[in-house]
């Protein structure tokens, strides 16, 4: 198998543009699906290549494929994982597969023209996770904002242009900030190259003032904060998943806010470190901003999805904590919750969207008792949930604990503090999940319409189990999944390692008040 | 003798006088012939550099000018009788089917 | 005396050129570029280009503006009343205009003002000028007949009545937009 | 005059330097003449058609001879003609323009019964001027490049006659045009009197000190430079010298709006690169300020103007006049690099708009009674693969990765970044984010919104519409996603044009 080591990645990410190939081809909306199902699955199979082939003691890139593509711009296609991008590549391939399946019945028209986009999407945000190239990285950035635009617009709710229009410009305008910054680090260093790039600056070939780090730094930094969405950037989010239909919410709730964190592990981290520390504060700030306020809104919402879409925003409020906290054991923790959140909030999403199928509406008085006319759903759902809110034994737990332990025990100023806050939001989601669940599952069955609602049928169960039986693997064989990224987790918070145990000491008894320190900083350069 | 910049101030003088009549006339054809005007003062200042550079370039960019001003007029002169039939009439004011 | 010449030629001009823009019927305005254009020949022969004073006032002002009088003359236009709103257009287009020709002025009197042209010490006759025109400038000189061609098609297509008019397009334009069409009845 | 003039005898191979447009002419011509003779024994329709026919392979005929040309590249008729890689660039994308509008007239024209043989003769003849325009190097002879093509032009724009508003548009085109060319023609005077040539080359190799006097000419080189720009800023529908834009491109025939916005303008950008950069690269410090402000207004301008418009005409209209911001950005950017950049983009720039256009001036019907936004709902799912065309053409014109848009964007910011305007860059930027939402709104039409009334039925899609979409399409997605020879090809022009 190792020949296919080299082009494994290509396959990967262009499978399911073959797969499109072939849906152009056939005709009938059964076939279609058929089509689209196959070749998400294949996508999906031919992914778990990459696990099983990692070395998990290599932090550096693997799968690597190079091929020159725009040499007057020094362009390659170079694509490659490491710890950090090879489950995110797994889950969108699974959650592909899981997106094909939810849409089986939900959607009637135009099917052909949804999985089209579906597949497309699936093969930008693959390639985003995996391309090593600052342009490619780009296109691809670029290529998963037109489907899920599409499938918002088109296949969504009452309010669907508004979400529509709203999600594509504000993305757009993200995205093209990220591209002035990409130009600029071109035009600094000339070349795309992440690699390049990388060890360019770490090994001083490549030298950035303290100001244009910052900014660049910043610049790529409000791009993945929009996608995130981080808290003053959210806004777009609400509107696009109570709009999108069922996949489209999966997906984006799933893979497209994992493109965020990912972003900023791989570029904001590894590329302008001194900034980064720079800004920490006031990011792990907004985090714990998100994290409160994502759940108290989302306490009080009556719609569900929206319930969901603000329990989107308190979850990647942890991840963003871990991740700017610089310990390899948050950082750790924020990958594998990266990965809970997509297959809990996927999964919540699937079950609102099994609702609705049934009853057109997301309005949670409507409902209650479920328990009683669809008690696999309901007991899939309390799984999902309880996944969600990171009940011990279940995915949740490990990636919020790792968290917690990595933001408690790093070395950044005020750390204790962070992790107590964001405990609270465990709380808190525990709060509103458990209060939505009351109100779904368990109590009477007092509205007439919901006494005749069909019990899952064999998709519906092989989606919902395939996602519980993922969250029960991932809570208990963490060790498996958590040793891929070690090393890649390792060399990536290396760099804001303290010197000497002394150093952090100091820094942690007495610190100055933060905003009289950043500016210190700014003035000084941003040395430490 | 007289200064060459004598001829190119009447010809910037010329010049102007097109553009001012480009500007305020409303009558289409006047319009037109501001613009015969403009090319007249361009004419002199090309002329009067001929003779200052002892060159025949700018004797032969004038002729050139002409051919160009005169297949123009047949054109513009067309166009004209085609929104003639058109509106009935030559007011440029009255343009105004294409605003927004 | 060239001075002389020159002066009065200039008046005489600039005062056509004022003169078409105070005539309100364009074929006073059209009279006044011809006598402008006289002048303008003078002066070229002042400048020794005789050719090009011939042809300016043969091709000129004889055929090219002959032509603009003819079309006054079927068009049968006349004046046109002057409205409010092109004041405004005024208000804005005299400073910019002003200084637009200070400007020129000033730049042409500063770059060339030393320089002194006399009478008759370069004088360019029509052989030297058909010289060049068949061997230096061969190329322009064959371009323009792909211009005058371009001349006459633009005519016939614009001009020219048409042999029969596009029947349906009238009848399906006039369901949409009667007044808009009723030109194209004829 | 220009060095090494052969004192009697024109060899035959300047012929050959300019052989595209003797070839296109002489089609021209022939149409010409068949259009009498064939009026005497075929009805009007089956005439027309042939003519099409007559001009599209004369447009393939003179593609071919493109090849002639570069083969035998140098200077031709006493230096008024360089044949250069910047030429054959140029006549490439200028003639190849022209094929794909033929294309669409075979379609366009029987459909809103203009189908005359006289509108081909025009279009060749147009492009006869356009090639003139891109190949010389003679102030004289970009004059009369510029007047065949725009005198084409304005007879094009009125060729629906019995229209009102075509003719109107025609007009003020016409008048506008005129005044611009009469701008530019007293630049030319200006540049001539202060180098004593027209030759640009020889303009840029003195230097402008011989003219008499001696004394410093930069006031004067500044206020020539300054005129021309007005001239050619009207041709470009560069801001200030805007205003005839969406006048003119809304009363037009659809389809002479998608050519006039595509090849007259790129071939006055050309000439403003070879006056502007080889004649008066000596004072580019003096008039980069013109092309900054030009650029940072009509970007504005247009952005802006294009956010309220229904008339996806006049929508169009504006957005040509962004789009001519972005290609002046690449302009400000001086040197090989900003002329590539101007060059990438004008390629780019014209498949994806005359693409946009193809498909407006189909949906268009009769008497072009469909140009609203309104009269695109639904037309993305009931007539897919036009949907997905204008849609692909659109998304080009908001610059999202892997089309053609796209890339010529990024050269222009990269190229103005390695120029260190970052300031303009970042309006650039700014100005693309916000041009996505009117742009978008057409698609949000013709995907998202349900129709209102009855379905308006879509005229037949005839083959050479298919090829002309086909061929829009596939040039706009390969430099896209290929655009390595093409960014040769443009750097190498640009090398040569300023050698």
């Amino acid at each position: 198998m190792n020949f296919l080591n080299h082009t494994i990645v290509s396959w990967t990410v262009f499978l399911p543009l073959i797969g499109i190939v072939a849906l152009l081809c056939v005709r009938g909306d059964a076939a279609v699906r058929k089509v689209a199902l196959v070749f998400t699955a294949l996508t999906f199979l031919v992914s778990l290549h990459l696990p099983f082939h990692f070395y998990s003691t290599s932090g550096g890139f693997q799968f690597i494929q190079r091929h020159s593509w725009i040499p007057a711009f020094h362009i390659q296609y170079l694509v490659g994982m490491d710890g950090l991008s090879l489950w995110l590549s797994v889950l969108t391939t699974f959650l592909s597969v899981i997106g094909v399946l939810v849409s089986w019945k939900s959607v009637q028209k135009n099917t052909k023209a949804f999985f089209i986009l579906l597949l497309l999407l699936e093969t930008g945000m693959l390639g985003v996770f995996c391309s090593l190239d600052l342009f490619l990285f780009y296109t691809f950035w670029e290529v998963t904002l037109v489907p899920m635009a599409f499938l918002i617009g088109i296949w969504g709710h009452e309010r669907r242009l508004y979400a529509a229009v709203k999600f594509f410009l504000y993305t757009m305008a993200g995205s093209l900030l990220m591209l002035g910054c990409i130009l600029w680090l071109y035009n600094l260093t000339g070349t795309f190259d992440f690699t390049v790039i990388k060890a360019g600056l770490a090994s001083g070939a490549f030298v950035l003032s303290p100001t244009t780090e910052l900014v660049l730094f910043l610049g790529f930094f409000i791009a993945f904060a929009i996608k995130v969405p981080l808290f003053p950037f959210h806004t777009w989010l609400p509107d696009a998943h109570v709009e999108a239909p069922t996949a489209g919410s999966v997906l984006l709730a799933g893979v497209l806010l994992k493109m965020g964190p990912y972003g900023m592990l791989r570029f904001n981290l590894e590329l302008f470190p001194r900034a980064a520390q720079l800004c920490s504060e006031w990011i792990v700030i907004l985090g714990l901003i998100g994290i409160v306020y994502g759940a108290l809104v989302a306490f009080v919402q009556p719609n569900m999805k929206k319930l969901v879409a603000y329990s989107s925003v308190s979850h990647m409020g942890f991840i963003i904590i871990a991740i700017f906290t610089f310990s390899q054991i948050g950082t750790q923790g924020a990958i594998y919750q990266m990965l809970n959140h997509g297959v809990s909030t996927g999964g919540l999403f699937v079950l609102v969207g099994m609702l609705y199928e049934r009853r057109h509406t997301f309005d949670m008085k409507e409902y209650g008792g479920m328990a009683t006319v669809m008690p696999i759903y309901a007991g899939f759902f309390v799984l999902i949930v309880m996944s969600s809110v990171g009940l011990p034994l279940l995915n949740g737990f490990v990636g919020e604990f790792l968290i917690m332990v990595g933001t408690f025990t790093s070395a950044v100023a005020h750390a204790h503090v962070y992790a107590i806050i964001a405990a609270t939001g465990v709380i808190w989601a525990a709060l509103y999940l458990l209060h939505w669940t009351r109100n779904t599952i368990w109590g009477e069955l007092s509205n007439a319409k919901n006494k005749v609602l069909k019990e899952l049928d064999r998709r519906e169960i092989l989606v919902l189990s395939s996602i519980g039986a993922l969250t029960l693997f991932m809570g208990l064989a963490s060790p498996w999944f958590l040793n891929k990224t070690a090393a890649t987790t390792a060399a990536n918070v290396a760099v804001f390692q303290p010197a000497s145990p002394a150093t952090a000491a100091q820094r942690r008894t007495a610190p100055p008040p933060l905003v009289a320190r950043t500016a210190a900083r700014l003035t000084t350069g941003g040395g430490q | 003798m007289v200064p060459l910049s004598y001829y190119l101030a009447l010809s910037a003088i010329l010049f102007c006088l097109g553009v001012a009549g480009f500007i305020f006339k409303q009558d289409i054809i006047t319009v037109f012939i501001s613009i015969e005007l403009m090319l007249n003062g361009v004419n002199l200042a090309f002329v009067a550099f001929s003779h200052a550079l002892r060159q025949i370039d700018g004797n032969i960019f004038v002729f050139f000018v002409m051919v160009v001003a005169a297949a123009e007029a047949a054109v513009g002169l067309a166009i004209i009788i085609a929104v003639m039939r058109n509106r009935n009439t030559l007011d440029v004011d009255q343009m105004t089917k294409l605003r927004d | 005396m060239q001075l002389t010449l020159f002066l009065i030629f200039a008046v005489l001009a600039v005062a056509g050129a004022i003169n078409l823009l105070i005539q309100r019927h364009p074929i006073y305005s059209a009279l006044s570029l011809v006598a402008v254009m006289f002048a303008l020949a003078v002066e070229y022969l002042i400048l020794g280009a005789e050719f090009i004073a011939f042809i300016q006032v043969i091709v000129y002002a004889g055929a090219i503006m002959v032509l603009f009088v003819f079309v006054i003359m079927v068009l049968n236009a006349g004046e046109v009343a002057p409205a409010p709103k092109s004041r405004v257009a005024a208000w804005i287009g005299l400073p910019v205009l002003a200084l637009f020709a200070i400007l020129v002025i000033g730049q042409v009197y500063g770059a060339f003002g030393a320089t002194q042209l006399g009478l008759g010490e370069y004088l360019v006759q029509t052989g030297p000028v058909g010289n060049s025109l068949f061997h230096d400038f061969l190329l322009p000189f064959e371009v323009t007949s792909v211009l005058f061609l371009v001349g006459v098609l633009g005519a016939v297509v614009l001009a020219a009545r048409q042999d029969k008019a596009p029947k349906p397009a009238i009848a399906q334009a006039e369901a949409e937009e009667p007044k808009a069409m009723a030109a194209g009845q004829r | 005059m220009s060095p090494a003039i052969p004192a009697s005898f024109v060899p035959g191979v300047y012929y050959l330097r300019i052989l595209p447009e003797i070839v296109l002419s002489v089609f021209a011509l022939v149409i010409m003449m068949i259009e009498g003779p064939a009026k005497a024994i075929s009805t009007g329709s089956s005439r027309a058609r042939l003519s099409a026919c007559v001009a599209f392979i004369g447009c393939l005929v003179a593609l071919a001879t493109v090849w002639v040309q570069a083969a035998n590249a140098g200077d031709a008729f006493s230096g008024m003609f360089r044949v250069d890689a910047f030429t054959i660039f140029m006549h490439i994308l200028l003639i190849a323009a022209t094929a794909v509008i033929v294309l669409l007239a075979m379609d366009y024209l029987p459909q809103q019964g203009l189908d005359r043989g006289e509108f081909y003769a025009l279009l060749l003849f147009a492009t006869v001027g356009m090639g003139f325009m891109a190949g010389s190097v003679e102030l004289i002879m970009i004059f009369i490049g510029l007047e065949i093509s725009s005198i084409a032009t304005y007879v094009l724009c009125g060729y629906r006659r019995h229209n009102a508003q075509s003719t109107e548009a025609s007009l003020k085109y016409f008048l506008l045009g005129s005044f611009a060319t009469a701008f530019f023609l007293y630049g030319i005077a200006l540049l001539y009197g202060a180098s004593g040539t027209t030759n640009l080359y020889v303009m840029a190799a003195h230097g402008f000190t011989v003219s008499p006097g001696g004394i410093s000419h930069a006031a004067l080189v500044l206020a020539a430079a300054g005129l021309i720009f007005i001239g050619l800023g009207f041709k470009v529908s560069a801001a200030p010298f805007q205003m005839w834009t969406p006048d003119v491109y809304e009363g037009a025939p659809a389809l002479v709006t998608g050519f006039m916005s595509a090849g007259p303008k790129a071939a006055a950008f050309a000439v403003a690169l070879r006056i502007f950069y080889v004649a008066l690269q000596g004072s580019s410090a003096s008039w980069f300020w013109l092309f900054w402000t030009a650029a940072i207004l009509s970007m504005c301008i247009g952005n802006l103007g294009a956010l309220y418009q229904k008339n996806l005409k006049r929508m169009l209209a504006y957005s040509s006049i962004a789009q001519a911001g972005y290609v002046l950005v690449a302009f400000t950017a001086l040197g090989p690099g900003g002329a590539s950049a101007v060059l990438f983009y004008l390629a780019a720039y014209v498949a994806m708009n005359i693409g946009a256009f193809a498909v407006i001036s189909h949906w268009a019907h009769r008497e072009e009674a469909y140009v609203n936004l309104k009269d695109y709902a639904g037309l993305g799912f009931r007539f897919p693969w036009l949907g997905f065309c204008l849609s692909m053409f659109l998304f080009s014109l908001i610059g999202v990765p892997m089309t053609g848009g796209f890339f010529g964007k990024l050269f222009v910011f990269r190229t103005a970044l390695d120029a260190h305007l970052i300031g303009l860059t970042v309006i650039a930027l700014l100005n693309s984010a916000l041009a996505a939402f009117y742009y978008l709104r057409v698609i949000v039409y013709m995907y998202m919104r349900p129709q209102e009334g009855e379905p308006i039925a879509c005229a037949r899609n005839t083959a050479p519409l298919w090829l002309a979409l086909a061929s829009c399409l596939g040039v706009t997605l390969w430099l896209g996603i290929f655009p390595n020879q093409a960014l040769q090809y443009a750097l190498k022009g640009a090398q040569q044009l300023l050698r």
